[in-house]
């Protein structure tokens, strides 16, 4: 009997945190009303727990650096009103249940005017046929996947650097590094496969040669047997495509089986965390990046940055910065904060220069970023457009 | 296309080794206490970022360093037994399965609150040399992986086979009731063996931790690994367990030397269920209870 | 007899709030309520395997996937309507329920767990790579909803919740029917004592594959009926995570009973929900959880909810009697 | 009724049964005794196809059995309980029996759904477990189990019902009952039991024929009064006072 008794008591009680747990969500959003300055709620969607945590994380301190900076100086002004920033967070799980519940939520009781959306393109894709029902806003600055705008939803935005949009910058970066026979190794995701498709025959049109393709598993991290595989054809330049939490262990392994080849990333990794995880296995190796040279704007969010956050402020911060303020400026420029379609053509119509270029958008809702490239040098990270020369 | 298929063994070697220190402590606790630990991934990760605080912050010395992630983590493995398996020790193995899968999302959930989702790299002690044996090279550090996994492996035979304690341990699995009636302290015992397990999965993980990336999420793939090497070796023997990880091994290996290494996953399934179809209880198992 | 007539009284009041929720809810509870009532039907029949038939299966999600995928193709690339696709796909799930059913029955326990855990993974990795028929890790979107009928315009979320309510109360009731039936009496023989089973008569290798067939079938019809209400579908939600997810459902609810997996699947359905705004600690919460309530409550909260309810029947049937029948029979049993 | 001929059964070089050969009539109670080890228990696997005999065949109302599955034995009218009580642990008793119908439907598809429960009612009536009717079979001594898997047995109305030591573990008072009860299941329900037993004043008492088996051989068989002074079997029992 005593054990039963126990389990009620922990059965009750979880019940009831539950509840509590639910009532202080609601009870924030009657508070919208009142106090002298309104606040304007804007539904974040990201996954920061999961397998791929880190990447959904980064974005959403990028997301909340705008947030502190815009409250801090007032707010912003639409119209004669002038309305704070609230960012309403919903964990994904790296699931694409959990992100179409988020969002069912977001829209039904926090009744938000935007979402901006996951740093997952398989929960992106799970969560666009729902804001496309409920007439609501979906921008997402991170999930890069084509398979997005393939769907054709007039309310989603894709305001991530495309894939589309870094093959032209990595057939040139190839060849700026005179990659002649290149090793191409991508990750087997739906962002992996993608470069997988539309790489080769973008390399062929521009002379490059492929001497060995090479596809791996997501959770895979041994790859010794796959580089061997691969310096069996003697390429003189490897073409990577790996998020950042993958590329550590490959790039490694690399430096053990190949320590001098010329090594390019397409954009998955994030330069700054590969120097402090594996500093000797990058020294050299060029990654395509969403930042392209350091502006100004980029110096004041870095300062900005690092008030509030304990590491270096990296790309998917930018993004994340970028994203806040993207809509701030739509619905300044939408004229209101409650009107979803005005809204959404003010997002399509953008003309919103940010930190890592100037978002526009064409009628898929796909947008015309340029990719960048940033270079690995004696643990330091040189940003330049791919116009730019290779430092030496 | 001959020194490649050199260089595979030796990479199977490597591999084989790797998946060996994590099924091994898995084996261990399934055959003497028929208890499916799958938070068995998650004290391999405690392990990783213990080392990771005391070499990469403390800068302790790496082998200093891996002998206390095993006690401390043999420590939690101590507790984790006490707490949570004994009570429910002579119940269905479903529930030990379930609890045990409640354990490993509260673990790495913890960690990740913690320690943040941020990726970090235990620096390796090894010199960057590299050995070439008959045409295949292969890094001192992968080196080490192999030698201190033979050195273990034959630690623990000699515990099994030769000690008092080693011989309690084989008694107990085969009756609990009968060697408690012979004076052997079942609770102790079983402390014990959840505790070496944990600590084997905490050596695994400072020393493959230091090979790969150490963060939060890193025991969910090894954990289902060692579970599927262990039935497919035969549940509760050792030996199984290192035959079983070695056949796991070269089964990737050789899959992604002459397919493409994405389906490694897809090739480890169908081998675990071609060879259960032959064997039913595993290469070495024997029928248990 | 009266408890009989209370239990279908209360089936049918809770029936009757049912039908009425679409009005007062908002869309987002009506998404979760629609979610819970496809895995109320994915439990149901992972239900039929573990709670009767005793037969732990991690292939479950696998076949899910099957019939959803199935679905999805059809209704996608073959142009065919959802109420002519949900049938196929039910179809196809069972009959590779029974192929995998064929080697796999072999097993018991810890085997069969572990064997049917490899053919989830490996349904789950072909459709991965199978790109051209599957869309590989892209998925499949812009799967149609079923076509209008009697009035009912499935894209809204309420009218989606009638089709799925029903499908969930036809499939627990046809659960309900066949455990009542001669069948399910072998079912629940061969989870009780398979070995002896044999001995009474019953041939329990055609059971175990019946039953395995059709909890297959019942799983791809739950998965027909997830791709056309979510209208995208990837590998990434049929992971061995999910089978883990549903399996707790079930056990956790109370298995072998009807009511139990339902339970099961509200609570843990609705439980991360409630904690959305307490993510951080979210997570872990839940795994602590599952830890007391193995624990604590072994068999599950329909468990609780009977001894709660028999403790309290207990003290009033005490000092009616003076001398139980039944304290004599526990008397009686000197066994441990 | 049953002709078992030339049985043998061999383990990995153990020679567990040495063609053994006997025959059964109908209505007729015939009782296996031999010193533990002898092969009873093997020869009761045998014959019920628990696992088929290295050699020779088992003959059931002229039918050879060798080979089919308990379950089809158990459809032409031959069951059988084990040495160690088995039952539905969790079910409750009228369950248990209830489940030991489930052949009755292929043996006599007319038979109604009311009719079963009748039987059933009757058989828990029969073997004296009917005031237990809910009790879970687990909860239930050592002595009612017993009577319980004997109800099971005989919801599946058997023709041929073989006990493999059911009064093993049970005081003076609860092996006269179970005498008592095996001698009505032949003369009320007219099912013919061979019967595995070491208590020999139950055996003596109760049985028309007896088998004598050692290490897996047919010592002798007979009267119970003949074997009582057959030689070879004091010998075998080495005068050991059950025989007195």
């Amino acid at each position: 009997m005593k054990k039963v008794k126990l389990g009620l008591v922990i059965f009750v009680l979880s019940v009831f945190a539950a509840l509590a747990g639910c009532s202080k969500g609601s009870e924030e959003t009657s508070g919208k009303s009142g106090g002298s300055v309104e606040t304007v709620e804007i539904g974040v969607v990201l996954a920061t727990s999961g397998p791929i945590a880190q990447t959904g994380t980064w974005v959403l301190d990028g997301h909340k650096a705008a947030e502190k900076e815009i409250n801090d100086n007032g707010g912003f002004k639409v119209g004669d009103k002038t309305y704070k920033v609230k960012i309403v967070q919903y964990d994904s799980e790296g699931r694409a249940e959990s992100a179409t519940a988020a969002t069912e939520k977001l829209i039904n009781q926090d009744k938000v005017p935007v979402i901006l959306g996951t740093s997952i393109s398989s929960e992106t894709a799970a969560m666009i046929p729902i804001a496309q029902r409920a007439k609501t806003p979906l921008i997402t600055f991170v999930a890069a996947s084509d398979i997005l705008t393939a769907q054709g939803a007039s309310f989603f935005s894709q305001a991530a650097p495309a894939n589309k949009n870094y093959v032209e910058a990595g057939t040139k970066t190839m060849k700026d590094m005179e990659m002649k026979n290149i090793a191409f190794i991508y990750v087997d995701d739906a962002w992996g496969q993608s470069y997988g498709k539309l790489y080769p025959p973008a390399m062929e049109e521009k002379g490059l040669k492929i001497v060995a393709t090479e596809k791996f598993a997501p959770e895979q991290k041994e790859f010794m047997t796959m580089l061997n595989k691969v310096k069996a054809k003697n390429p003189d330049g490897i073409v990577l495509a790996a998020e950042t939490e993958l590329a550590v262990p490959l790039l490694k392994q690399l430096h053990e089986v190949m320590p001098d080849v010329k090594i390019m990333e397409s954009g998955g990794s994030i330069p700054e965390e590969l120097i402090k995880v594996a500093p000797d296995a990058v020294n050299g190796l060029v990654t395509l990046s969403r930042a392209g040279a350091v502006t100004p704007e980029i110096t004041k969010f870095q300062e900005l940055f690092a008030k509030s956050n304990s590491y270096k402020a990296n790309s998917f911060n930018y993004s994340g910065y970028d994203g806040i303020h993207f809509i701030v400026d739509a619905m300044q420029r939408a004229g209101t904060v409650t009107d979803k379609e005005k809204i959404n053509k003010a997002i399509r119509d953008a003309k919103y220069k940010g930190l890592i270029g100037t978002y526009s958008f064409n009628e898929k809702g796909e947008n015309s970023l340029v990719g960048n490239r940033a270079i690995i040098k004696d643990g330091k990270v040189i940003y330049q457009t791919v116009n730019e020369p290779l430092p030496k | 296309m001959g020194d490649q298929i050199i260089q595979s063994i030796l990479d199977g070697l490597v591999s084989g080794s790797i998946y060996g220190l994590m099924a091994i402590g898995f084996t261990l606790v399934f055959g003497i206490m028929h208890v499916i630990n799958l938070a068995h991934g998650e004290l391999y990760m405690l392990g990783a970022f213990t080392t990771f605080i005391m070499v990469g912050v403390y800068q302790i010395n790496f082998f200093v360093a891996i002998l206390a992630a095993m006690l401390i983590v043999g420590g939690l493995g101590f507790l984790i037994e006490r707490y949570i398996f004994r009570p429910l020790r002579n119940t269905a193995m479903l529930n030990t399965l379930l609890a045990s899968i409640g354990l490993s999302i509260f673990i790495s959930n913890l960690v990740l609150k913690i320690a943040g989702t941020g990726m970090r790299s235990i620096p390796t002690p090894f010199s960057d040399k590299s050995f070439t044996i008959i045409g295949a090279t292969i890094s001192t550090h992968r080196l080490m992986v192999l030698l201190l996994t033979a050195l273990l492996v034959a630690v623990l035979f000699w515990v099994i086979k030769f000690t008092k304690f080693g011989r309690s341990l084989r008694a107990t699995s085969q009756d609990q009731d009968a060697s408690a009636l012979m004076g052997v302290n079942i609770n102790l015992t079983y402390g014990l063996v959840f505790a070496i397990s944990a600590g084997m999965a905490a050596m695994a993980g400072g020393l493959i931790g230091s090979l790969y990336v150490v963060d939060p999420t890193m025991g969910l793939g090894p954990g289902l690994k060692a579970f599927i090497i262990v039935i497919l070796g035969g549940m509760g023997s050792v030996v199984g367990a290192i035959v079983g990880a070695f056949v796991m091994g070269y089964a990737e290996t050789f899959t992604s030397l002459f397919w493409a290494a994405s389906y490694q996953d897809l090739v480890g399934y169908i081998l675990l269920i071609l060879v259960l179809l032959l064997k039913p209880n595993g290469l070495f198992g024997g029928a248990k209870r | 007899m009266n408890n009989n007539r209370m239990k279908i009284g209360t089936i049918i009041a809770v029936l009757v709030v049912l039908s009425v929720l679409p009005f007062l809810l908002d869309s987002y509870l009506i998404h979760i309520l629609n979610q819970i009532g496809i895995w109320v039907i994915l439990t149901a029949s992972l239900n039929l395997m573990v709670g009767y038939t005793g037969q732990l299966s991690f292939a479950h999600v696998g076949l899910f996937a099957v019939g959803a995928y199935t679905s999805a193709i059809l209704t996608t690339s073959a142009g065919f309507s959802f109420w002519t696709s949900f049938p196929i796909a039910a179809i196809v799930a069972g009959v590779l329920g029974f192929i995998i059913g064929l080697p796999v029955l072999r097993f018991k326990t810890h085997f069969f767990a572990i064997v049917t855990l490899g053919f989830g993974e490996i349904i789950r990795l072909t459709i991965y790579n199978w790109r051209d028929l599957t869309g590989g890790p892209n998925g499949i979107y812009n799967i149609p909803f079923p076509t209008n009928i009697l009035g009912l315009d499935f894209a809204l979320r309420e009218h989606f919740y009638y089709l799925i309510l029903i499908s969930a109360v036809l499939v627990v009731l046809f659960v309900k029917l066949l455990i009542g039936s001669r069948t399910g009496k072998a079912m629940i023989a061969i989870r009780e004592n398979e070995n002896f089973a044999l001995f009474v008569g019953i041939n329990t290798w055609k059971v175990k594959i019946f039953a395995f067939t059709l909890s297959a079938a019942l799983a791809g019809f739950a998965g027909s009926l997830y791709a056309s209400y979510n209208s995208y579908i990837s590998p990434y939600s049929f992971t061995v995570s999910e089978s883990v997810s549903i399996l707790l459902m079930v056990i956790i609810g109370g298995m072998g009973t009807i009511i139990g997996p339902i339970l099961g699947t509200t609570f843990l359905i609705f439980l991360p929900e409630l904690l959305r705004s307490v993510s951080e600690w979210r997570m872990v919460i839940y795994g602590g959880l599952l830890v007391l309530t193995i624990m604590f409550m072994r068999d599950g909260i329909l468990g609780l909810i009977k001894s709660f309810v028999r403790k309290k029947k207990h003290h009033s049937e005490k000092n009616l009697l003076s001398t139980g029948k039944e304290e004599a029979a526990i008397a009686g049993s000197e066994r441990n | 009724m049953l002709e078992v001929k030339g049985i043998s059964r061999f383990f990995k070089g153990l020679v567990a049964l040495d063609d053994v050969t006997f025959t059964v009539k109908q209505g007729d109670i015939l009782g296996i005794i031999g010193p533990n080890g002898a092969g009873k228990s093997t020869l009761f696997n045998c014959i019920t196809c628990f696992f088929p005999p290295s050699k020779g065949e088992v003959y059931f109302e002229g039918k050879k059995i060798t080979g089919l599955n308990p379950f089809q034995i158990t459809e032409l009218g031959l069951t059988r309980t084990f040495q160690h009580t088995q039952v539905f642990p969790k079910l409750s008793v009228y369950e248990n029996i209830t489940t030991g119908q489930y052949v009755m439907k292929r043996k006599d598809p007319s038979r109604t759904k009311r009719q079963l429960e009748q039987k059933a009612h009757e058989i828990m009536e029969f073997v004296g477990v009917s005031e237990y009717k809910d009790t879970t079979a687990e909860n239930l001594s050592l002595g009612y189990q017993t009577r319980l898997a004997i109800g099971i047995a005989l919801a599946t109305e058997p023709k041929l019902f073989l006990l493999d030591e059911p009064a093993a573990g049970m005081n003076p008072e609860e092996t006269k009952q179970l005498v008592h009860l095996l001698r009505e299941i032949r003369t009320k329900l007219g099912v013919t039991i061979i019967l595995i037993e070491h208590d020999m004043k139950a055996v003596m008492g109760l049985c028309d024929k007896i088998v004598v088996l050692e290490y897996g051989k047919k010592i002798a068989e007979g009267t119970p009064q003949e074997i009582q002074e057959n030689p070879r079997v004091i010998e075998a029992y080495l005068g050991s006072e059950a025989l007195a």
